[in-house]
């Protein structure tokens, strides 16, 4: 008890961080999420030892044994079976966890610089920077996140690649609009007003006071958008704008494994491995961002935190 | 009210015509070969793709294009639908109808289900029943729709030869095309219009068609209604007006029902938007899987065939969609939170 | 609610996976609808439903030209004559009284001119009788039409003598006229002129690419042209989806069009003033319905009584009970061709676009060593095998098995060492050494060609570490206009018979004015020359030479690498019968009026 | 006189992330009936904790840990004293409102946003005079100044069962069904009219109307007249105002307190527990004044006791930190600040600032010692002090 306790000595952002720390862990389901993403993390890392590519450079490119169409279950070469143009799927598996983890990152991450720069410099400063971007969020926000980003995947070609920039291209008004207006509740407060009237420089006023203040939500929904990026992916795969078959993609695989949902009548569970270890790992890794993110929201929201 | 609605309606247009803006830019990444080359189904046509090009001054300056667009659109025609076989503009009411028939029966039990499971997790915080719920809505969160509605749809039609996905039977759709005198198409819809024909049994059919669509649509929308509402109610409880309440003497009922929930659906219509959104979304995946020829199904497999018309006007009218669900949803607003006021 | 809902998922999960199937039962027996019902429901043994995902672009017989539409048309109008059974050579009446021939006089003044004698007593749907100036009408009125991307230039070819009605975007001097005059009417006969022979025209008139037969009062009632030579420009080329008779309809066939919602089901009911026999069937139903497994719950639940298999899910149906499968071989070969003078423009398909280890040249494949390295590199019997189940015949040149003067060219058998060898060969020996790197490209949603793309990279990447070939998928509208602008080394693509005739494959894929021939900037003036001359060479023995050499020619400069002459496996519940196959009709064919239950 | 209200060895704690928070430590007072009792100390020294223990109304994380809570309704038979605290709830709701009621501190948040003034204010009637309402509308309607036209029969039924047993099992479904359910809407009407009345009787002439607005468009003093309009509604023997007047204007605040001492005049109310901060308003309107320090009660005495003879220490530091008109000179302020209550001091938790403290001081818990006159003092010290 004595050691948690809080001392005077400690800087109070220090303390702040170690309560929100503490309320994070006490929650069982924040424990499962980090362990579920540690665990991915792993496998993101570790692809190359456990799943050796057969060509250095396409790793990303599953290895298949022949060209059936049938699915074939899981046996000693291929321990997860294999899907349609007999792709193994362990690997796909494997280095599946590293495209999660790089349409999570991509998206988030451009979407995350795009949106806090341009919300925190219109929230910041007004005026008609601050009148343009909005009215143009406007006409953006006007377009649910699917459609538009379908629409931009299909202007840009299809492909992964393209899924991740249309993603990210769309995905940024949620940051402008969040930062925008967390910036908008700081910039009135006296301690900011104190700071201008002391003359410190409005970039150290953003990087010192208003920032650390208003990161938050950001980074909650940072958190639960690294998995609903994937889904969003898996989706557009699903429509049929994704990767080529046979690319280490989860979504991909799911979205091509659809056909072999149902067997033959004899045997309706037969191509049960197709999807059902796509699927499960999607459904994990989204879990799994979803859980911290949830904690997070807990740990970082005011109105519960001290209770 | 009037004058703030007016503004709106003005935005509207200002919307339209930065989505069209926008989306015409993104028609416009494409060569014009490319985009003459939406007329082609077969080997055989492509070598007239020069000449269409011609045909249909795919080569002009991008605002004259864009300005011919306009007026067109101007004119009613919105361009050509490759999967509808058909305009734009008509096969649009073709398709709305199924979405609308879907939305509308999944909507209210939306909002019931999503209201009354958020006030019951925030009211029982920290029970087995908020765990239960909580840990529901996320795994719901992490599905992917078309996972799950194909899992459904694999058990349900699958396995028990239960609610076959389409829209309504072959049997019945041929009998009322049979029948134009006995059942009159009023809404498009078959559930409406076999109540209004006075032939429930028609209704029961597309009611059949309808239970897993209504029912995916249901628990990918329902998650985040519930995660708002429970937290709002947790937010409201911890209100002084809730002790107010309880000093006067009122049971948990009263102060949950009557107190409480009442304000925590205020921050729930801030995010009705995004339930309008969400279940656009949602209405993709469940009509491709479900094969119900609505917006969203008509929507996917523009994308996948690449038709640029469809995916322009489509976009312009969810925009259109858009901004006037979010009027609504601001008049609601004020009508539920009595500080606002419309101006 | 939620927690219900999961309850119930793991429970009927359970009952699944414990094999405890409960009975199916059909789906039109429980419906309560069946009680109240009886018009439409005197039993379904005159229904017939068929699930596809073919979209239908139009039901003008003028314009329409693929297989879907072509399979609506054919379903609601009849041309003059039809193909007898399976074959292609052999013809049989339809609204026409006798097949034109040399014997019967129908064709004469040395196959340039075919009498037609028109049968009595047929009736129209919206009423009218059929007369031979309907007949003269039609055909004229399609070629009129041509609509930009339509099938009419296989009737203006053969009537007029040239393939299009315009010139760079204007109407060619005089082609009206010409139309006008090349169909006449002689009392109950139509008199068709053609400027010279044109052999495959009896099968290009069996067909609804400018075939079919229509009212011309009902025509000219709904917007058509108006029968006159002035006016005839005004019809021209129309926009598209603009053309009249778009999804309106007036035939004589056995069915009419009972309903059409696009892309949700087109349903045909039986016409009971036709003048043949009455066909069983009463209703026809094409459902569309683009997923698979959906498909085939409605095969196996019999909620449908034909459903399209795709090629790669044939396993699944293979041991359905209570299904048949009728493996029908194609006239559509799909062939990789390599393109000689590949266009550097900002290509992203050729790398550096040099001879330095980090691309290709863009003549690397006018390098004929290059060519059989990868003739010699794909696996000809591994590919049948896996990709088709052996249920495919492997071509050995365009000229698909089921043509005339078809012929078994030798091929370049799958052997990765001669492969190296001719490797070794190319360019000098410096392909060996410094290796190269490419893009293969193939089509979005075609497994099969995809599976041939990944075969040929793959053993070609084997010979040689600097070998460096990357797959790649791009959709078929992109493709079309990317091989057009020379920007694949290797474009993978499918040709379909538009009449059975030699001519219309070894022309497509070699000459250099065909459209596979010219965009793989292959040219061979003895070739050329051939072309020229088998498409009008009367004599069957000639021709046989001039399309043998021809089928030599492609084995010997090694044009290209044949993947596969499709086999559409046409799937039908047990009960239905009646099914005729056909080389010329694909999977989105079916004939109503042949079917049974 | 008589007891109303007593509390004994009260104690409340809080759990939260740092620690359990004792935040009462056995406090025990007593109110008589007709009392005016005062409780004073800094904010966060536990007075509203106190009387929500009283109440019953801890929000969680918070949990009554032990003592009682005697409340003595009738003043001629002080022996019926019934504990708060082992009450079932549904007896407690009951209470509260009725016996006790309770006027807030922050009249912003302590009404309803959503709600009109009207619905909060009849929700009172509606908790507890529901047989009353019943009984006179239905002698509104013998008496033929209100009909029901052909429901007349069914509603006097309904409203006759009310009067005997508002919450007889018929009449809950009755609410329940649609269209009967309106058989409440004379019995809410009766309710808006009464809060109309109490309104109007702590002085507002425009209730009426003012019952149909929202919190929103009332000012603040408006507000908190609201708030005790609540409060005061169906006459509670015990009234406690917590800081009732704290965040308001000078002249306001005068005008409530004299709200307070007219309506205890007339007999409305019968005792008053007035907690405050401000000394002032102690001393112009308590009998007897309680002192609380961080959780404990440190003295409590009637008024002139305290202020001419306090004893505590921490009592005489915050009587010389208010400002007087007749003494010059600076302000004494306490130094140090208030202990937190995770980890109270132990022993004396004044000790720690208090210039007295001793050895035995930061060891022992000082008791409650009864100095008579109703005057008590926790403090080791309180020999050396009396004389002073």
């Amino acid at each position: 008890m004595e050691a948690t306790l809080p001392t005077k000595k400690e800087h109070p952002r220090w303390r702040e961080l170690k309560f929100t720390l503490y309320r994070i862990f006490r929650n069982p389901s924040a424990i499962l999420g980090f362990s579920l993403l540690l665990f991915f993390l792993g496998v993101a890392v570790a692809a190359p030892h456990l799943a050796p590519p057969k060509f250095e450079h396409a790793p990303y490119q599953m290895p298949h044994k022949g060209y059936s169409p049938t699915p074939k279950p899981p046996s000693a070469a291929n321990i997860f079976g294999t899907s349609s143009g007999q792709y193994d799927i362990y690997y796909g598996i494997v280095w599946g966890a590293r495209t999660a983890f790089k349409i999570g990152l991509f998206v988030v991450g451009f979407a995350g610089i795009i949106g806090i720069s341009l919300g925190v410099i219109a929230g910041y400063f007004g005026g008609w920077f601050d009148e343009l971007l909005m009215r143009f969020v406007d006409i953006v926000w006007s377009i649910p996140l699917l459609v538009l980003a379908m629409t931009i995947v299909v202007a840009f070609g299809r492909g992964l690649e393209n899924i991740m920039l249309a993603l990210a291209l769309v995905e940024w008004r949620w940051y402008v609009r969040v930062i925008r207006s967390e910036v908008i509740k700081l910039r009135g407060q006296e301690f900011v007003e104190a700071a201008k009237l002391m003359g410190v420089s409005d970039i150290k006023i953003i990087f010192r006071h208003i920032l650390p203040n208003s990161i938050y939500p950001v980074l909650i929904m940072a958190s639960m958008d690294m998995g609903s990026m994937v889904i969003s992916a898996s989706f557009m795969s699903f429509v049929g704008l994704g990767a080529p078959k046979g690319y280490a993609d989860w979504g991909q695989m799911v979205a091509l494994a659809r056909n072999y949902i149902v067997g033959p009548p004899d045997d309706p569970l037969k191509f049960w491995y197709t999807i059902f270890f796509p699927g499960i790992s999607i459904i994990l890794f989204v879990l799994a961002w979803n859980l911290i993110g949830d904690a997070l929201r807990d740990a970082f929201d005011p109105k519960l935190r001290r209770r | 009210m009037t004058a703030y609605i007016i503004r709106r309606l003005l935005f509207l247009i200002f919307v339209l015509f930065g989505v069209s803006v926008l989306i015409f830019g993104l028609l416009m990444t494409f060569s014009p070969e490319r985009r003459a080359a939406v007329y082609v189904t077969t080997p055989q046509q492509a070598k007239d793709i020069p000449k269409l090009v011609k045909q249909y001054g795919l080569n002009d300056p991008v605002p004259i294009q864009y300005a011919r667009w306009v007026k067109e659109v101007a004119s009613g025609n919105l361009g050509w639908s490759l999967v509808a076989a058909r305009p734009v503009a008509k096969a649009f009411w073709s398709y709305f109808p199924t979405t609308l028939e879907l939305n509308l029966l999944a909507s209210p039990l939306v909002i019931i289900v999503g209201i009354w499971l958020g006030t019951l997790a925030g009211v029982h915080r920290d029970t087995w029943i908020d765990h239960g719920t909580r840990i529901g809505a996320i795994v719901g969160w992490s599905l992917p729709t078309f996972l799950f509605a194909l899992v459904l749809l694999m058990i349900f039609y699958g396995y028990y030869g239960l609610f076959p996905p389409g829209i309504i039977s072959s049997d019945t759709s041929l009998w009322v095309i049979n029948n134009p005198d006995k059942f009159t198409r009023y809404t498009g819809m078959y559930t409406i219009d076999g109540i209004l024909n006075g032939h429930l049994w028609v209704t029961w059919d597309a009611l059949n068609h309808l239970v897993l669509p209504v029912l995916t649509q249901v628990i990918v929308v329902v998650a985040l209604l519930m995660r708002v509402m429970r937290s709002g109610m947790l937010e409201e409880l911890s209100r002084d007006y809730v002790i107010t309440a309880k000093a006067k003497g009122a049971d948990a009922h009263t102060i949950n029902i009557k107190h409480a929930r009442k304000n925590a659906l205020i921050p729930v219509i801030t995010v009705a938007g995004q339930l309008v959104a969400l279940s656009m979304e949602g209405s993709i995946a469940v009509e491709v899987v479900f094969s119900r020829q609505g917006m969203g199904w008509w929507l996917a497999h523009s994308a996948t065939q690449l038709d640029m018309p469809v995916l322009m006007s489509v976009c312009m009218f969810i925009g259109v969609v858009f901004v006037l669900s979010n009027l609504i949803i601001d008049i609601m607003y004020a009508y539920i939170d009595p500080r606002i006021q419309l101006q | 609610m939620r927690k219900l809902v999961m309850l119930l998922l793991a429970f009927s999960l359970l009952l699944a996976a414990c094999g405890e199937k409960p009975e199916m039962k059909k789906k039109a027996e429980k419906t309560p609808a069946t009680e109240t019902k009886t018009a439409a429901q005197v039993g379904s043994n005159d229904k017939f439903i068929l699930e596809s995902y073919g979209t239908l672009r139009t039901l003008d017989p003028a314009c329409g030209y693929d297989s879907v539409s072509h399979m609506r048309i054919m379903n609601i109008y009849e041309p003059l004559i039809f193909f007898d059974g399976s074959a292609t050579d052999k013809f049989i009446p339809v609204l026409a009284t006798e097949v034109p021939s040399l014997e019967n006089g129908g064709i004469s003044d040395g196959g340039k001119t075919y009498t037609f004698k028109i049968r009595k007593g047929v009736k129209f749907h919206k009423g009218g009788e059929l007369t031979a100036e309907d007949v003269a009408y039609s055909i004229k009125r399609h070629m009129v039409v041509d609509q930009e991307g339509g099938p009419m230039w296989m009737m203006l070819e053969a009537l007029v003598g040239v393939p299009s009605t315009r010139k760079d975007g204007k109407i060619r001097e005089g082609v009206f006229e010409k139309i006008d005059k090349a169909v006449e009417v002689k009392g109950d006969e139509v008199v068709m002129h053609l400027p010279k022979p044109f052999p495959p025209f009896l099968a290009v008139l069996a067909y609804s690419y400018g075939g079919i037969i229509m009212d011309k009062e009902w025509c000219v009632e709904n917007g058509c042209w108006d029968g006159t030579v002035e006016n005839a420009a005004k019809y021209n080329n129309p926009a598209f989806g603009s053309e009249p008779l778009h999804k309106i309809e007036n035939g004589t066939a056995p069915y009419y069009m009972l309903k059409w919602e696009p892309s949700v089901e087109f349903i045909f009911e039986r016409f009971d003033d036709y003048w043949g026999p009455k066909p069983a069937i009463k209703t026809g139903i094409v459902r569309y319905n683009q997923e698979w497994s959906s498909r085939k719950l409605a095969l196996q639940n019999g909620d449908a009584d034909r459903v399209l298999v795709d090629p790669q899910y044939l396993a699944e149906v293979e041991n359905m009970p209570g299904v048949t499968i009728h493996p029908v071989p194609q006239l559509s070969v799909t062939g990789a061709i390599f393109c000689q003078k590949i266009n550097p423009e900002a290509n992203p398909n050729i790398g550096s676009g040099k001879l330095d280890g980090k691309g290709i040249p863009v003549d690397f494949f006018s390098d004929i060593h290059v060519r059989k390295a990868f003739l010699h590199a794909f696996d000809r019997k591994t590919y049948a095998k896996d990709v088709w189940n052996d249920q495919v015949v492997m071509p050995t040149s365009p000229n698909a098995k089921g043509l005339p003067y078809y012929k078994q060219v030798p091929v370049y058998e799958f052997d990765l060492e001669k492969a190296a060898e001719e490797m070794k060969q190319a360019f000098g020996g410096q392909i060996w050494e410094k290796g190269f790197k490419m893009v293969i490209t193939h089509n979005t949603g075609n497994d099969q060609r995809e599976a041939a793309a990944h075969m040929l990279a793959e053993n070609i990447m084997s010979l040689n570490p600097k070998f460096n070939i990357e797959v790649r998928n791009m959709d078929w509208k992109d493709y079309v206009v990317a091989y057009r602008k020379y920007q694949f080394p290797m474009f993978i693509i499918g040709w379909g018979a538009d009449f059975p005739d030699p001519d219309n494959f070894m022309f497509t894929f070699m000459s250099s004015d065909g459209v596979y021939g010219k965009f793989s900037a292959y040219k061979n003036e003895e070739v050329d020359r051939l072309c020229k001359e088998g498409r009008f060479e009367v004599d069957p023995a000639k021709r046989k030479d001039i399309y043998e050499r021809l089928q030599d020619i492609w084995y010997e400069d090694a044009v290209g690498c044949m993947v596969y002459q499709k086999v559409d496996h046409f799937t039908y519940r047990d009960n239905v019968k009646g099914f005729v196959p056909h080389p010329m009709l694909d999977h989105e064919w079916e004939s109503l009026k042949l079917l049974s239950k | 006189m008589a007891k109303l209200l007593e509390t004994k060895n009260l104690v409340t704690n809080f759990y939260t992330y740092e620690g359990s928070v004792k935040a009462l430590d056995n406090v025990s007072i007593s109110i008589d009936h007709g009392e005016t009792f005062g409780l004073v100390g800094e904010s966060g020294c536990g007075k509203s904790v106190t009387v929500r223990s009283v109440m019953r109304i801890i929000q969680s994380p918070g949990v009554i840990e032990g003592g009682e809570v005697l409340y003595c309704d009738d003043a001629e038979h002080p022996e019926q004293c019934e504990d708060l605290l082992i009450k079932s709830e549904e007896a407690m709701r009951e209470l509260r409102g009725d016996r006790i009621s309770m006027i807030f501190q922050e009249p912003n948040a302590a009404l309803n946003p959503v709600l009109t003034i009207g619905e909060q204010v009849a929700e009172s009637y509606m908790f507890h005079r529901q047989r009353s309402m019943s009984r006179q509308i239905l002698a509104d309607v013998e008496s033929g100044k209100i009909s029901f036209g052909i429901f007349s029969p069914l509603l006097k039924w309904a409203y006759r069962r009310a009067s005997e047993n508002p919450r007889a099992p018929a009449l809950r479904l009755m609410s329940k069904l649609p269209l009967l359910k309106l058989w409440g809407r004379p019995m809410r009407r009766e309710a808006v009219n009464r809060s109309v009345g109490i309104i109007e009787r702590l002085g507002i002439s425009n209730a009426a109307e003012l019952v149909t607005r929202y919190p929103h468009n009332l000012s603040g003093g408006m507000k908190q007249r609201i708030v005790i309009a609540i409060a005061l509604a169906c006459n509670p023997t015990l009234l406690i105002a917590d800081e009732a007047t704290s965040n308001l204007d000078v002249t306001i605040q005068a005008q409530i307190l004299e709200l307070l001492q007219d309506l205890k005049e007339r007999r409305a109310i019968s005792s008053v527990l007035l907690i405050t901060h401000d000394l002032g308003v102690v001393a112009e309107t308590c009998d007897r004044v309680g002192v609380m320090y961080a959780g404990i009660l440190c003295e409590v005495a009637d008024v002139k006791t305290l202020f001419n003879n306090p004893v505590h220490p921490y009592t005489r530091a915050l009587l010389n930190s208010v400002p007087r008109f007749c003494v010059e000179g600076e302000l004494a302020t306490i130094e140090g600040s208030v202990p937190n209550l995770v980890h109270p001091p132990a022993g004396c938790r004044f000790h720690p600032r208090c210039k007295a403290a001793s050895d035995i001081c930061k060891q022992e818990k000082p008791k409650l010692v009864d100095l008579g006159n109703g005057h008590s003092v926790a403090c080791h010290h309180i020999d050396e002090k009396i004389g002073e």
